[in-house]
């Protein structure tokens, strides 16, 4: 059984007007995406800015009101507070937040950012508790003497890194990580990244690992969704994704990365600006009549895309002829 | 499950006396430290501050050797005695009554109300402001209709007609009513900084750290817009000292029996006062106008020190 | 957009018949009638009774307030016990002093604070903009009838300048000289308020002045060679100047409430001055009519801040 | 009250006053011709709010009006009078008509003088007389003037209550645009001979110009309100309402012409009143102005200014609440029982006040201690001899001594034994006022009476006269009050029906005086003012209510004026003013 | 391609910030050249002084909080030496910036035409009608699909790419030779981003224009960049050809940097990180190799005392001598660590 199981999850955000506060619209943020999250495992969840991607991780840990679909957790439907309450989810599924500085109260000390969580989880004896914290630190790679600091008085890394520690800190199962680096500078982000699969190895940790930097999800997961107008657009291993996508989206996607190589520049360029075109020209095939995405239609045992089913077929046979 | 920390970390049991120690040696100074400090470094602002406090206990003190019926007597005799006499060192006013005497216990007087007015409204006010700023939606919806209610309300004009209505009224009613009207102001600020604190991440983590609701607005977003609190009922307090004057001068203030610094100024009221009896009037003024800029200039440091604390990057 | 104000007029109406409820509740809730202060060595009971029943004044509360919105509906605001005759003539009269008043005070204000948050805001930290700060403090810590009285009695008694009474001077004839009389009697108290009523703006206005300097805009105009005084000219004033021509319809809330102030020093019969006097006299038509029509002015006030800021800020449409 | 009469006195000092003012002032210089032609009389009306501007003496409620429609009358006060009188004011022949008095068959004839015409040109009719009563005593008129006593012509109570149409009392010998009325009372009575009693009225409607509008909805017509006619010397040019009036010489007036081109009356703040005196902006203050004795302190060394007053027609007094108001019998009842029923308490505390003192310190000689419930300018019936209650603190606490009143620590208790806490009413004034109800309070303490304001403070005078005017009320024991007094000085609102009898105080001694005071025997002047001696008398001994103080009305006068006179005498005030000079002194 | 006329000269700029009354330098002794028709990449970390530099060369600073010297020679004038008249003669004419927050850096009271015809107002005597045209046609330039459109919208009416490319469009309105772009993509999606240095390059090839282009990302300086100058605590620590910089990086720094890149095919290695951190303004050091501190295993000898910059190939140089015998510590045996 699955960590987690996400069905037919909607997330429309009310737009409320006039004086009687009345719904007179909607913005579908996440409109109707399913998958699952395996214990152990790393997902990353891609997409333009807009997507819906940071809305499905809040949705998923409890921060987002769900409009339709449920969120399954030890065969519960956590999409109601009460039932989250009930089995101290957030015990097993915490977040780790894009902005490093705005999401640690900047008028606590380290001490109780990071014992926030065990206060109200774990209720620990008070040196049970500072304990925990010490070796939390440790554990991130901080000194002691940052117990009774502030937020500020820390490098954007450092922060990070205490904001891991806090999500870690109830030995949770699943951490959902929003853009937890594309604030940092190179290294700064080397660091973040490492540590986190550190934890993940140490402690069987899953991640939901949100971002729109595809060189950074490579690096760090082993699943992959693309996601695009509140749908997902493409679902597949690494592999998958990175040398057999399927979707026109994921494709523009990958080919507007920008490439390392000095050499192939201008090759690639060009590959780039062909799919951009191809992109413009072909919308109507890959897009349905309201230019949603289609349905998920699996292609592989793994790999999933958001296409008619006999247009991914074919699409994925054409695919196999190329490479091989 | 907790083990699972305990192996991956080399800490334990053992350490944490030494790790606090080392830990409190790095503590990082205290909001009232930097605040003080902050003081210390602005020399007006010390003497604006020795000002305010020395002069409150003065009064407070000073006040309870007068007896203020007695002091309140008509005193045929000393009608209008000019300042520097020797029974009166300010003068008397028109019932020749002492200006000394009444500028302490109505220095008092105001003071309390300001002070009590200052306490009310700001309490109800912060607290409006940030349950109506947390929580959006109908809670929010409702709040802000009574909000714009009250703006719509004309306050001067119904505080007059309550002060008319009610019978018995003193110092303590006085404030009441004024409480009534005085935390919009307060309301609005804190409930704008509330909204924009509750949209930032911490909040998102509390959340999920399983902090219940009003844990977060009172001990978390709180403490983070505290220097907001701090100015902004520093400065209501320097404008409330000044709060009753208003309706005093336009004769609906405190009883007469019961003197305060706008009963005093009321006496500018006749324009005969303004020169010819200067006395009876102009020291609760200049005392008005100093309390206020003291005060006031008390708020603009404290305002600074608030900021410093958040100075980011910089280990204070 | 006319469909939004009229929506927010619609929305008004509950929150004005609260108000109507609750001014009419805390005028009958004042002791003493309107009759009894001025007796007659000839009246008798039976006729102040008589007069009672005259004005509506019998009978249970809801069905006086009842009469009065029945009356409200027709344009009768009753009539005034103590001055005799139909409030709304009566406030009409007394309406258009202090909208002179009113008016010219915001003008004058408007024409003092924008010059010097601007330039205080301009010249940050220097020696005039310590000197603007420091008059904003002062006149923010003296009581604004402290102001009032000092001003009237230097420039309307000692020197004699001004006149101190009253909304115009009998003699004048001829439109000219009516305008200009009324403005002569305008002049020293709409001088006085204005200097009084600067505080907030200026300062408003300085921090606006001083954030928009360090604007990412502003920088970009640097950058495309815009000289300083235009940029000065076409973006800091423009951009700071919008929340403060958002201020126009809540300033309206003070100018009110100083209205009661400034007319009782100086005679002038205007709304302020009427609401005083009829307090006194428990002229409760009057007080009624006169904290309802405050409260209304105070929510068009308000209403028109809204029109106003979405005229000048394209960020804010009313669809 | 508003149609008092300026009446008699040719010099006020020996009425009681420390301070003797002159009651007109001599200008010998010569009347600029230049200003006659030019010259614009400025008059201050002191006043804490705008004037209501009704321009009709009966349906006017308030000094104010009074006095910014004053020139419209010979003499201030007498706005569309009918009659003069003489220094007692006593009606005699001469003013716009003159009276008869037919004691065999109870009627009053009233005669206009020929020719007589309103400030527009129109004639003064018969009807116009006739038109006062209906507009006092119409059912739905605004006016407060209706009273009892005038239900004693014939067929004005019915008219009054709407049953009928006209006042059948009420004829016309010569017909309605005739020159005279015959009234029809069903008794007459001594007051009748005098101006401000309540059984004649003394003024005209102008009929003709106000006849379409209903009497309920004239105090807001026009014709009241923008352009009211006038009988007097002047004509109304211009009203700024609440502000001003500016006045022009009537030509139809038929007496003596006016001198003046044009008066301006302006209301101006009590608060201010001195110092726009000061800074020479007015002639002088409405002859009835109401002008306190910090004023006069302040005006009284100015070189360009004299000051000329005159006894008021009115008296401060003190009033006991000792019963209540029957609304089944319509009378007063006095309860024994009630805590000021003791004439000793109430006589104690009058002897403790020291008003010699306070009027002294506070009024600058303006008032001064009040002997008795007359006020002096009525020469013949005040009693001078009356002591009043001077202070005399042994014979307070004596009295109460006498009377049981024990000190139970502090303070005296009722003989009785249970403590005695006593209410003062006092209404909210000027700083001045403040300072001497508190020193009153402070004398009261002296003589062991726990004495504390009703309320806790000054009140407001619409509160004030509420609470007193409750038929029963226990909120204030004893009050402070003015009184104005009409011309004819019945004391009517001490009589066992009147609810201005706000202490409810009603005995048979009381009521047989003031019955006797406009008895038939009273027809007798020396047998009226020996009665009135003895109500005086009887009134400071059982002190139900009791005298405080007498004042000036007094105005101060710029020395460009002549021949201002407050003398009752001088029946043409106002057109015997003129201006020595056309710019202000 | 470029063109060697250098039109730009940087000779020895210094910039110092005034805190708390003491000056510190943001960037020293900086020298650089532009040349007609090339994008120079400026890259480094955050703070690094990237903006600081851009800023000097626009003349944006605030006189009297900051303390510049050096030359900046721009088509043989001083741009330093110049007064607010004299730079505004440069600024938007001959010189255009874009600036990183699309969003902020537009008013956002006035519509797009008014934005970007305040430009051609200071710097052209075009009459209204031909600025219209211009403006239409520098909006069709950036790729805009809808000029009119667009030029009658407000700034927040406009989604982020489209902000940039007015942003861009004001930039280029009078044909500047020189454009400076200050992380112009960073706020952008990676297929906006595309977009833009494609209308960067296109701009750049119709104006011979030269392009400082300010990243911190390494991918975008690879695909754009002709010469690349890498920054590291207000100083340059190398510069080359972007052949040069990629394929044969020789700083330490350099090498650091793109060896914490997520590549290709190290996805189940750990990234390298760069021990320590970057110094804070008021603690940089003042005496040799500021980026000793982090490669603690390099021994003292190997760095200049005060390190100069030094030629390794032509148009490639290197400051401080360290780079010679640069290894880390995981490359060859731990006898480093
Ligand atoms: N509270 C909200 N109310 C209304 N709309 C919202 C709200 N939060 C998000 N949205 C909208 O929902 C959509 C999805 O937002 P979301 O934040 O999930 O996108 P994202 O993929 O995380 O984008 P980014 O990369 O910019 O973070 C967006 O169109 C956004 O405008
Ligand atoms: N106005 C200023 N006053 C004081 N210090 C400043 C000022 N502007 C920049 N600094 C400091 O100068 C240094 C260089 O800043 P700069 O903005 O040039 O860096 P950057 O390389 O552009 O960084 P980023 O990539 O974050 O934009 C930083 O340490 C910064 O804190
Ligand atoms: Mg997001
Ligand atoms: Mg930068």
């Amino acid at each position: 059984m699955s960590l987690i199981e996400i069905h037919d999850l909607k997330v429309h955000y009310p737009i409320r007007s006039g004086f009687w506060n009345r719904v007179t619209d909607s913005v579908k943020a996440v409109d109707g995406i399913s998958f699952n999250i395996e214990a152990g495992e790393t997902y990353g969840l891609v997409g333009e800015s807009g997507s819906g991607k940071s809305t499905t991780g809040k949705s998923v840990v409890g921060l987002e009101k769900v409009t339709s679909g449920q969120i399954i957790y030890q065969g519960q439907d956590i999409t109601r507070p009460a039932t989250r309450r009930r089995l101290h989810y957030n015990q097993d599924v915490q977040m780790i937040f894009q902005d490093s500085l705005s999401s640690l109260n900047p008028r606590k000390r380290i001490e109780d950012i990071i014992a926030e969580p065990l206060r109200n989880f774990d209720h620990l004896s008070k040196d049970d508790e500072k304990l925990r914290v010490l070796q939390l630190l440790d554990i991130v790679g901080l000194d002691a003497d940052a117990l009774y600091k502030y937020p500020h008085q820390f490098s954007g890394g450092q922060r990070q890194r205490i904001g891991v520690a806090r999500a870690v800190a109830t030995n949770p199962k699943l951490i959902i990580a929003d853009e937890p680096v594309s604030a940092l500078d190179l290294s700064v982000q080397a660091q973040v990244l490492n540590f986190m699969k550190q934890i993940q190895q140490e402690f069987g940790i899953s991640y939901l690992f949100i971002s729109h930097d595809l060189g950074v999800v490579r690096h760090m997961c082993n699943n992959i969704a693309i996601m695009h107008k509140g749908r997902l657009v493409e679902l597949g291993t690494r592999e998958d994704i990175y040398h057999h996508p399927l979707h026109l989206y994921t494709k523009r996607l990958l080919a507007a990365i920008p490439e390392t190589n000095v050499n192939q520049r201008v090759a690639h360029r060009a590959t780039r600006q062909a799919v951009e075109r191809a992109y413009q020209d072909q919308q109507t095939r890959y897009y349905d009549a309201d230019g949603a995405p289609f349905p998920l239609v699996a292609v592989s045992p793994t790999h999933f895309v958001a296409l008619p089913a006999d247009f991914a077929k074919s699409l994925a046979h054409a695919e196999e002829e190329v490479q091989a | 499950m907790p083990n699972k920390i305990d192996q991956q970390s080399s800490i334990s049991a053992a350490d944490l006396t030494r790790l606090n120690q080392e830990a409190q040696s790095e503590a990082t100074p205290s909001t009232a430290r930097i605040i003080w400090s902050e003081f210390k470094a602005d020399r007006p602002a010390i003497v604006a501050l020795v000002i305010i406090v020395g002069f409150i206990l003065f009064v407070m003190l000073a006040s309870l050797f007068i007896d203020t019926p007695r002091m309140m007597e008509t005193n045929i005799m000393n009608y209008f005695n000019p300042p520097f006499s020797a029974q009166d060192w300010l003068g008397a006013d028109s019932a020749g009554r002492s200006i000394a005497q009444q500028l302490i216990v109505g220095s008092r007087n105001s003071i309390g109300i300001a002070l009590g007015l200052t306490v009310i409204s700001s309490t109800f006010g912060i607290a409006w402001g940030l349950i109506s700023g947390y929580f959006n939606g109908y809670v929010d919806w409702g709040m802000q209709r009574v909000y714009d209610f009250m703006m719509m309300l004309p306050m001067l004009m119904i505080i007059i007609v309550l002060v008319t209505i009610i019978p018995h009224y003193n110092a303590i009613t006085l404030t009441l009513i004024f409480s009534l009207f005085y935390w919009e102001g307060t309301s609005r600020l804190i409930r704008s900084r509330t909204l924009a604190e509750a949209d930032k991440d911490y909040v998102a983590a509390s959340i999920t750290s399983g902090t219940n609701q009003w844990k977060i607005i009172f001990s978390q977003i709180m403490p983070n817009i505290s220097s907001l609190i701090i100015v902004d009922t520093t400065l209501s307090f320097a404008e409330n000292i000044g709060v009753e004057t208003g309706l005093s001068f336009l004769g609906f203030g405190l009883p007469s029996q019961t003197p305060s610094l706008g009963t005093l100024i009321a006496n500018a009221n006749d324009p005969n006062n303004i020169t010819q009896y200067w006395w009876t009037w102009l020291p609760a003024a200049l005392e008005i106008i100093v309390l206020c800029l003291s005060i006031s200039y008390i708020g603009q440091v404290l305002r600074r020190a608030a900021d410093a604390s958040q100075r980011q990057g910089l280990t204070s | 957009m006319w469909k939004t104000i009229l929506r927010r007029m619609l929305i008004m109406i509950p929150e004005v018949i609260i108000l109507s409820i609750l001014v009419f509740l805390l005028a009958k809730a004042m002791p003493g009638d309107p009759f009894t202060g001025s007796i007659n060595p000839k009246a008798n009971p039976a006729q102040i009774a008589h007069l009672m029943k005259m004005n509506g004044l019998d009978g249970p509360w809801y069905s006086q307030y009842w009469n009065w919105v029945v009356h409200l509906f027709h344009g009768n605001l009753g009539n005034s016990y103590q001055y005799q005759e139909p409030v709304t003539r009566l406030i009409a009269g007394r309406a258009t002093n202090t909208l002179w008043l009113a008016l010219f005070t915001m003008l004058l204000t408007y024409a003092i604070a924008l010059p010097m948050g601007v330039f205080a805001g301009r010249h940050e930290g220097k020696l005039p903009d310590t000197i603007i700060r420091f008059y904003t403090y002062v006149t923010y810590c003296i009581p604004f009838f402290v102001i009032l009285v000092v001003g009237i009695w230097i420039f309307g008694y000692v020197l004699g300048w001004f006149p101190t009474t009253g909304s115009i001077s009998i003699t004048a004839s001829g439109w000219l000289d009516t305008i200009g009389s009324r403005f002569y009697h305008i002049l020293l108290p709409g001088i006085m308020g204005a200097l009084f009523s600067t505080v907030n703006i200026v300062q408003y206005l300085r921090s606006e002045v001083i954030d928009a300097k360090h604007s990412d805009y502003v920088r970009t105009a640097r950058s495309k060679g815009v000289p300083t005084k235009d940029i000065y000219r076409h973006h800091i004033f423009r951009n700071s100047l919008l929340p403060i021509a958002a201020f126009a319809g809540y300033s309206i809330t003070g100018l009110l409430n100083g209205s009661i102030f400034t007319e009782t020093i100086f005679s002038y019969p205007g709304m302020g001055l009427l609401f005083i006097n009829s307090i006194s006299f428990r002229d409760y038509t009057v007080i009624t009519a006169l904290v309802l029509i405050y409260g209304i002015l105070n929510l068009l006030g308000t209403l028109l801040s809204d029109i106003i800021l979405s005229l000048v800020d394209p960020r804010i449409r009313i669809q | 009250g508003c149609s008092s009469k300026s009446s008699s006195s040719n010099s006020s000092g020996e009425k009681g006053a420390s301070l003797k003012l002159p009651d007109h002032y001599t200008n010998t210089k010569a009347t600029d011709k230049a200003a006659t032609r030019n010259g614009t009389l400025h008059v201050a009306e002191p006043a804490d709010a705008p004037f209501a501007g009704i321009g009709d003496p009966n349906l006017m409620q308030n000094n104010e009006d009074n006095d910014v429609f004053a020139p419209g009358a010979a003499a201030p006060g007498n706005i569309n009078d009918l009659f003069i009188a003489d220094k007692n004011n006593k009606i005699i022949d001469g003013g716009l008509a003159n009276q008869r008095l037919d004691r065999k068959n109870n009627t009053v004839t009233i005669t206009l003088r020929k020719g007589a015409k309103w400030s527009n040109g129109s004639p003064i009719t018969a009807k116009d007389i006739e038109y006062t009563y209906e507009v006092i005593g119409n059912k739905d008129s605004t006016s407060q003037n209706y009273t009892a006593d005038m239900a004693n012509i014939k067929g004005m109570a019915a008219y009054h209550a709407g049953t009928a149409k006209t006042i059948s009392g009420i004829t016309y010998p010569d017909g309605e645009t005739g020159r005279s009325v015959v009234i029809h009372c069903t008794k007459m009575t001594p007051a009748m001979k005098f101006v401000g009693n309540n059984f004649i009225a003394e003024t005209v409607e102008p009929y003709d110009y106000i006849k379409n509008v209903p009497i309920g909805k004239l105090a807001a017509s026009p014709q009241v309100r923008k352009n009211p006619l006038f009988t007097g010397p002047y004509k109304l040019d211009k009203i700024v309402p609440g502000e001003s009036t500016s006045w022009s010489k009537n030509p139809y007036y038929y007496g003596k012409k006016a001198q003046i081109k044009n008066i301006v009356i302006t209301v101006v703040s009590s608060n201010n009143i001195d110092k726009a005196i000061q800074s020479g902006k007015y002639d002088f203050t409405s002859p009835a102005g109401v002008m306190h004795g910090t004023d006069y302190k302040e005006l009284k060394n100015l070189k360009n200014y004299k000051i000329v007053g005159q006894p008021e027609l009115g008296y401060g007094y003190f009033g006991f609440n000792v019963g209540q108001f029957d609304t089944k019998t319509g009378k007063n009842v006095i309860d024994p029982n009630s805590k000021m029923a003791n004439k000793s308490l109430r006589k104690a505390m009058m002897y403790a006040v020291n008003t010699d003192a306070v009027t002294k310190k506070f009024s600058y000689g303006m008032s001064w201690r009040a002997n008795t419930l007359i006020p002096p300018i009525f020469d013949n019936y005040w009693d001078s001899s009356a002591k009043g209650f001077p202070l005399n603190i042994k014979k307070a606490n004596k009295l109460l001594d006498d009377a049981g009143y024990k000190k139970k620590g502090k303070w005296r208790a009722q003989p009785n034994g249970k403590p005695l806490t006593i209410y003062f009413g006092a209404m909210t004034g000027t700083s001045a006022q403040a300072a001497t109800y508190q020193d009153y309070l402070q004398q009261w303490h002296k003589i062991g009476l726990n004495v504390k304001f009703a309320t806790g403070k000054t009140m407001e005078m619409n509160s004030f006269y509420t609470t007193l005017q409750a038929p029963k009320q226990n909120k204030i024991d004893i009050y402070n009050a003015a009184w104005a007094v009409s011309s004819e000085p019945t004391p009517t609102m001490y009589t066992e029906t009147s609810v201005q009898n706000l202490g409810h105080f009603a005995t048979a001694k009381n009521t047989q005086l003031i019955n006797d005071m406009n008895s038939n025997k009273a027809w007798n002047d020396s047998y009226r003012a020996k009665i009135f001696k003895e109500w005086q008398a009887y009134m400071n001994e059982e002190a139900y209510v009791a005298p405080d103080s007498f004042s000036y009305t007094w105005a101060p006068v710029n020395t460009r004026v002549k021949g201002y006179s407050l003398k009752s005498s001088n029946v043409d005030f106002w057109s015997s003013l003129s201006l020595t000079s056309s710019s202000m002194k | 391609m470029a063109t060697e006329e250098n039109f730009l000269t940087i000779k020895d700029v210094s910039t110092a910030f005034k805190i708390n009354g003491q000056y510190y330098d943001a960037i020293s002794h900086i020298n650089l050249t532009v040349h007609h028709d090339e994008i120079l990449a400026l890259v480094g970390e955050s703070g690094c002084g990237k903006s600081t530099l851009a800023t000097t060369i626009m003349g944006l600073h605030d006189p009297e909080e900051t303390r510049i010297s050096g030359v900046v020679d721009f088509e043989g004038t001083n741009l330093l030496q110049l007064d607010e008249d004299g730079y505004n003669q440069f600024r938007g004419a001959k010189i255009g910036m874009i600036f990183q927050d699309p969003l902020s850096a537009l008013n956002p009271l006035k519509r797009v035409e008014d934005q970007i015809q305040e430009v051609l107002d200071y710097h052209t005597t075009l009459s209204t009608a031909a600025k219209h045209d211009r403006v239409m046609e520098l909006l069709d330039q950036v790729g805009i699909v809808n000029p009119p459109l667009t030029a009658r919208q407000y700034p927040h009416e406009l989604s982020g790419g489209m902000r940039q490319r007015v942003i861009i469009a004001i930039a280029i309105a009078c044909k500047p030779d020189l454009i400076i772009a200050d992380e112009p993509t960073t706020a952008l999606d990676v297929t906006i981003q595309a977009q833009i240095l494609d209308v960067l390059r296109s701009i750049q090839a119709e104006n011979h224009a030269g392009i400082i282009l300010i990243t911190h990302d390494l991918g975008v300086v690879a695909e754009t960049a002709d010469r690349v100058a890498v920054m590291y605590a207000g100083q340059i620590v190398e510069s080359g050809s972007a052949e040069q910089i990629f394929n044969t990086p020789k700083h330490p720094y350099t090498r650091s940097l793109l060896r914490s890149m997520p590549q290709r095919n190290n996805e189940s290695d750990d990234l390298y990180v760069i021990q320590g951190n970057v110094p804070s303004l008021r603690r940089l050091p003042t005496t040799g190799d500021r980026f000793a501190s982090r490669i603690p295993w390099v021994p003292a000898s190997e760095h200049e005392a005060t390190p100069t910059m030094h030629e390794v190939a032509p148009g490639h140089e290197v400051r401080c001598t360290c780079y010679r015998n640069f290894t880390f510590p995981d490359e060859k045996g731990s006898d480093h660590v």
